[in-house]
């Protein structure tokens, strides 16, 4: 995610779950009706996160970060761009585009370490590291490729 | 294009057959609907105006009263017209999702062909399954005639499609009184009633992927309140929608529907207060006495959600003596219609002597000559000034006489 | 009445905390009140936890309170949930975290005239090196043992293992080193 | 209809996510795996009915919502008549011509756990099936319900403890086998049913695609460790769902048209169901000596099952 500039950043973890925008009974919508986006949605499917128009009721526009105890890191070098994190990633957080891996969206991981279990790299490309430690500490502290045990 | 159905000017059709055409005329794109008695007649026939190519619809057979309503919100929220029609013991496996509909604001129609509740079993007419949905968030409308049941089905779609109301209606006949008792009626052409319908113009439609919606979101403490605020806002702000339907309906036909409707109650003294078919039978006694000089009248309820509360206090408050009449088992507490009307009449300077009858359930005659009696028992409490009775009896009932409280008197 | 809030997310034990905190305090003859506000969310969501503690029976069933003691058994809590909500001129904060008491004041504008009444300790770190979970919950019970001077330490101790007998040795002793050096290292 | 590739996990990862995180399932649930990649095998419209349960109560708490097409949730049990409902009214709609677009494509799916499924909503599921709806209805199976706590259903296996079903001195968990959904959904006459794991994305997606490609009532079952109510790390969940795959306590298999079966994984070496058992809290309980007879019959289920699905793919009826 270093690179990537999301077009739609400033819609990005502006809320916490739970409510912190409670409005009064005039102003709740109709019919308990949650829209996705904002303006016209057609084709949504062909459009990539950083291009969509995200309504404040996506939650894609809010942050669960806080559920994090732990946070996995992303190590480039060492990726083979396998998608293994993509497609089980129950968080949408693993940010690929264009068959490779660029990032972890860090207001949408929960920090399960599923992606680190399924990562097949020697040594692997995702690691588990404190929450608080910066991307340069983590990223110097990576271990070095495993033998294989006969 | 459907077939054209031939229609005379006056037809003779039962409560059943009048709704199941008014379906027809307003092109109901979906009715998911599973049979019970009394109102079975209505989805079969819509299946065989399907089946005949005199609508273009779909008829979904669930398996189950609660299926029905769950494909009618489904189908609803997918932006089209869409009716469905049940009784009783299938009004009451509904009833989960009655709630959903209106808290959805789904304008579906539903044409209620009133029956009692068991146990113990019993198909004929009592209100019990119209009571059970009235905290539902529903429009109720009542018809007491297969004529009205035509009519007030038409002016449901229209009440309940308008988008400054967006809920559910409820037209209510009385099962076999009316859904089984053929009588003259007069229809409107197909284009006529279409016209008058209009077509539905969908909200939040699922269907419409320029705008996807996500309908039935979890609410906890933080957020239900305030949505069904709004909802009984909507239900309540219906009232004036329906009375601009109504005389729009007029303008058309001739026939006036109020959303409180009253018999001779210009200088009325002893008043019958009913809902349904017992409205019109309690008039021929009210007219027969007036020939004996008893000042009667008869209050008929016609929307019985959202309850016209100032409407039926404005009526009522020059009488003298009030009988409420509940068909339906009142479990334990006064007829949940007289606490309503008393409820209005509490607030006048005049507070009429009120009492309450429990008549007609599973589907017990009321006669004439009962409604008489009743009227002639609020004449004693006039001549008394006071209530002679107890304040809920029972009328009709074999067996020693069943009733309960007396007024306190200094 | 003294009245606790616990700030916390769904699976750290919270509840469990307040409902042994209310038990142990019976024990003493009070009268105690332990409840929960829960959402939908599943394990790790936000949620918050209650105790009242009284000397005469408590009747209110209010969820609104004046907290006595705010107790945050999460670190991100600290910083994204509303803490100082409602609280009083006495309310002290016992707080999660792997920081210094200056540093966690300096990232919470709310706590920063309140600087004599935030105790910290890091709850997380002692729960995974004594029961080798994150949970919390231990640790924060020794810490308000601590803060409150409610009890002995020893007497509350004795108490918890009364609490927690259904459970195997392993875990009552890992809870009973937690509580201790919560107790011992809150400040 | 547009199908989107799923020829290696690099072609599949170029879809576009139409399932948005911060939506506050467990971390690690396997529900948004199999979510995430339905939605990504297809480039279609999507109308999704979800039964109440985990998935619904996580994705739609107001206000927020993590789906980016059309979705509906009544009740508990109704999720498949709720998508039926909208397919007739599709269906009514465009012969009409009152689409906003009369000509893009859709696909309805429902979404149930196994409460919903093998459970309180058994009536509305066999009903929409029956009816021959052009739907797809997907079983996220977690063998419990555990919206509500990890409660037993008819999907919990044998010997597992659950809240309602518990091991204690004088029970070992569950008495009763699972309920067989896909035979019973298969005897439903639909075109398509399959059994399905996300660990085996591949096959899942495949199958997901030939549901949906399929006109008529299609029924999938999915498995979905979980690993709050089966008691596991959440970084396990795929792991978990290797050993139900690999000990053939999940098989994974489809029946076309009620009787074509095939089996669409066959482990290379097959595990012993301790290996399975041993690594969930749910069935830590069967190791103790009194209990070795449960998993002697787990095994013995397993095996007999496994012979069975070989038997009918052969036979083909």
């Amino acid at each position: 995610m270093q690179d990537l500039k999301l077009k739609a950043a400033e819609k990005r973890g502006i809320h916490q779950l739970g409510g912190d925008e409670l409005v009064g009974w005039d102003e709740v919508t109709q019919g308990i009706i949650l829209t996705s986006f904002d303006g016209d949605a057609t084709d949504i499917v062909h459009k990539k996160a950083e291009e969509r128009n995200y309504s404040d009721f996506n939650s894609y526009t809010a942050t669960v970060a806080s559920w994090r105890v732990k946070k996995p890191v992303f190590n480039i070098d060492v990726c083979i761009d396998c998608q293994n994190c993509w497609v089980w990633c129950p968080d949408t957080s693993i940010i690929s585009r264009d068959k490779q891996m660029l990032g972890i969206d860090y207001d949408h991981c929960k920090g399960c370490e599923v992606c680190v279990e399924v990562c097949p790299t020697n040594p692997k490309s995702l690691l588990m590291f404190n929450e608080q430690e910066d991307l340069e500490t983590a990223l110097s502290q990576w271990p070095e490729k495993k033998k294989k045990e006969k | 294009m459907a077939e054209k159905f031939d229609l005379n000017e006056r037809e003779v059709w039962d409560g059943n057959y009048a709704a199941s055409q008014a379906l027809r005329q307003a092109r109901v794109d979906v009715v998911a609907a599973y049979p019970i008695t009394p109102s079975t007649p209505i989805v079969e026939n819509y299946g065989a105006y399907v089946a005949n190519g005199y609508i273009d619809g779909e008829f979904v057979m669930v398996e189950s009263e609660h299926a029905a309503m769950s494909g009618c919100v489904g189908a609803s929220a997918a932006g089209g017209r869409v009716a469905t029609a049940t009784s009783s013991q299938g009004f009451a496996l509904m009833a989960e999702v009655l709630y959903q509909a209106s808290g959805m604001r789904l304008p579906i129609v539903l044409t209620v062909v009133n029956r009692a509740l068991a146990s113990p079993l019993n198909v004929r007419g009592d209100h019990g399954d119209m009571y059970l949905g009235r905290d539902s968030g529903w429009i109720q409308i009542d018809a007491f005639n297969a004529q009205e049941a035509y009519d007030l089905t038409l002016c449901a779609f229209k009440i309940g499609e308008n988008h400054d109301v967006r809920l559910p209606v409820m037209v209510h006949q009385d099962g076999f009184i009316t859904s089984h008792t053929a009588q003259n009626v007069y229809p409107l052409s197909d284009e006529k009633a279409y016209e008058f319908i209009g077509d539905i113009v969908p909200v939040d439609d699922m269907l419409d992927f320029s705008r996807p919606v996500t309908y039935g979101a979890q609410t906890e403490e933080d957020w239900h309140f305030e949505h069904k605020a709004k909802q009984h806002k909507a239900l309540m702000d219906s009232r004036p929608i329906i009375d601009e339907v109504f005389e729009e309906f007029e303008k058309l036909t001739g026939r006036k529907y109020n959303r409180v409707e009253g018999y001779d109650m210009d200088d009325a003294e002893v008043v019958i207060v009913a809902l349904g078919t017992t409205v019109e039978t309690a008039r021929v006694a009210a007219q027969e006495l007036r020939e004996e000089g008893v000042k009667a009248g008869v209050v008929g309820i016609r929307v019985f959600r959202p309850f016209p509360f100032d409407q039926v206090r404005d009526m009522l408050e020059n009488a003298k003596s009030i009988a409420v009449l509940d068909r339906s088992s009142p479990g334990g507490a006064m007829g949940a219609f007289f606490n309503e009307v008393s409820a209005a009449l509490y607030t006048t300077p005049n507070r009429p002597l009120i009492t309450n009858y429990i008549y007609g359930l599973g589907g017990r005659d009321f006669s004439v000559s009962e409604a008489k009696r009743i009227f002639l028992e609020q004449k004693t409490n006039v001549d008394a000034g006071h209530i002679t009775t107890d304040i809920q009896q029972f009328s009709g009932l074999r067996g020693p006489h069943l009733g309960y409280f007396q007024t306190k008197r200094s | 009445m003294i009245e606790i809030r616990w700030h916390s997310r769904a699976g750290q034990g919270a509840v469990t905390g307040a409902k042994s905190l209310g038990d142990i305090v019976a024990t003493t003859g009070k009268e105690v009140q332990a409840f929960a506000l829960y959402g939908s969310a599943k394990r790790g969501a936000a949620l918050r936890a209650y105790n009242r503690i009284d000397d005469k029976p408590i009747i209110t069933h209010e969820k609104f309170m004046n907290p006595d003691y705010v107790l945050v058994i999460d670190p991100a809590l600290a910083m994204t949930d509303d803490i100082t909500m409602n609280d009083k001129e006495t309310t002290k904060y016992i707080i999660t975290t792997h920081l210094e008491k200056d540093e966690l004041i300096s990232q919470i504008p709310a706590l920063q005239d309140k600087a004599d009444r935030v105790y910290v300790v890091d709850c997380i770190e002692i729960s995974l090196d004594t029961i080798g979970r994150s949970i919390p919950n231990a640790p924060m019970l020794g810490a308000f043992v601590k803060v409150s001077g409610m009890f002995e330490l020893d007497y509350f101790l004795e108490n918890m293992k009364r609490v927690l007998a259904k459970f195997p040795q392993k875990i009552i002793d890992g809870n009973m080193q937690a509580i201790t050096r919560a107790y011992n290292e809150v400040k | 209809m547009a199908i989107t590739s799923i020829k290696n996990l690099k072609e599949f990862s170029t879809n576009n996510d139409r399932f948005e995180g911060a939506h506050t399932l467990c971390p690690g649930c396997a529900h948004s795996m199999i979510v995430r990649e339905l939605m990504n095998c297809t480039d279609d419209n999507l109308v999704i009915a979800s039964n109440t349960g985990c998935l619904e109560v996580s994705t739609a708490v107001y206000p927020f919502t993590s789906w980016d097409t059309s979705w509906i949730h009544i009740g508990f049990e109704n999720a498949a008549t709720a998508v039926t409902g909208a397919e007739a009214m599709f269906k009514a709609r465009k012969r009409k011509g009152t689409l906003k677009d009369n000509d893009a494509p859709v696909k309805f799916v429902a979404f149930g756990g196994d409460g919903s499924t093998y459970d309180i909503g058994f009536q509305w599921l066999s009903g929409a099936m029956e009816r021959g709806h052009d739907f797809t209805y997907i079983c996220l199976d977690n063998e419990n319900y555990a919206n509500t706590g990890g409660q037993r259903s008819s999907a919990t296996p044998i010997g597992a403890h659950t809240s309602t079903a518990q091991a204690g001195t004088h029970s070992y968990g569950k008495k009763q086998k699972k309920k067989d959904i896909v035979a019973i959904m298969a005897a439903h006459d639909a075109p398509y049913v399959a059994q399905l794991a996300p660990n085996k994305w591949k096959s899942m997606a495949k199958g997901f695609q030939k549901a949906l490609e399929t006109e008529g009532p299609c029924f999938i079952n999915t498995v979905s460790p979980c690993c709050t109510e089966w008691k596991f790390d959440p970084k396990d969940t795929i792991n978990i769902t290797d050993l139900a795959t690999d000990t053939l306590m999940f098989p994974i298999y489809e029946i076309i048209n009620g009787h074509e079966l095939n089996i669409l994984y066959r482990p290379k070496n097959v595990l012993p169901v301790e290996e399975y058992l041993a690594a969930q809290g749910r069935y830590k309980h069967l190791f103790k000596p009194e209990n070795k007879h449960v998993i002697e019959e787990i095994q013995k289920n397993i095996n007999e099952y496994w012979e069975m699905l070989q038997r009918r793919e052969e036979a083909r009826v």
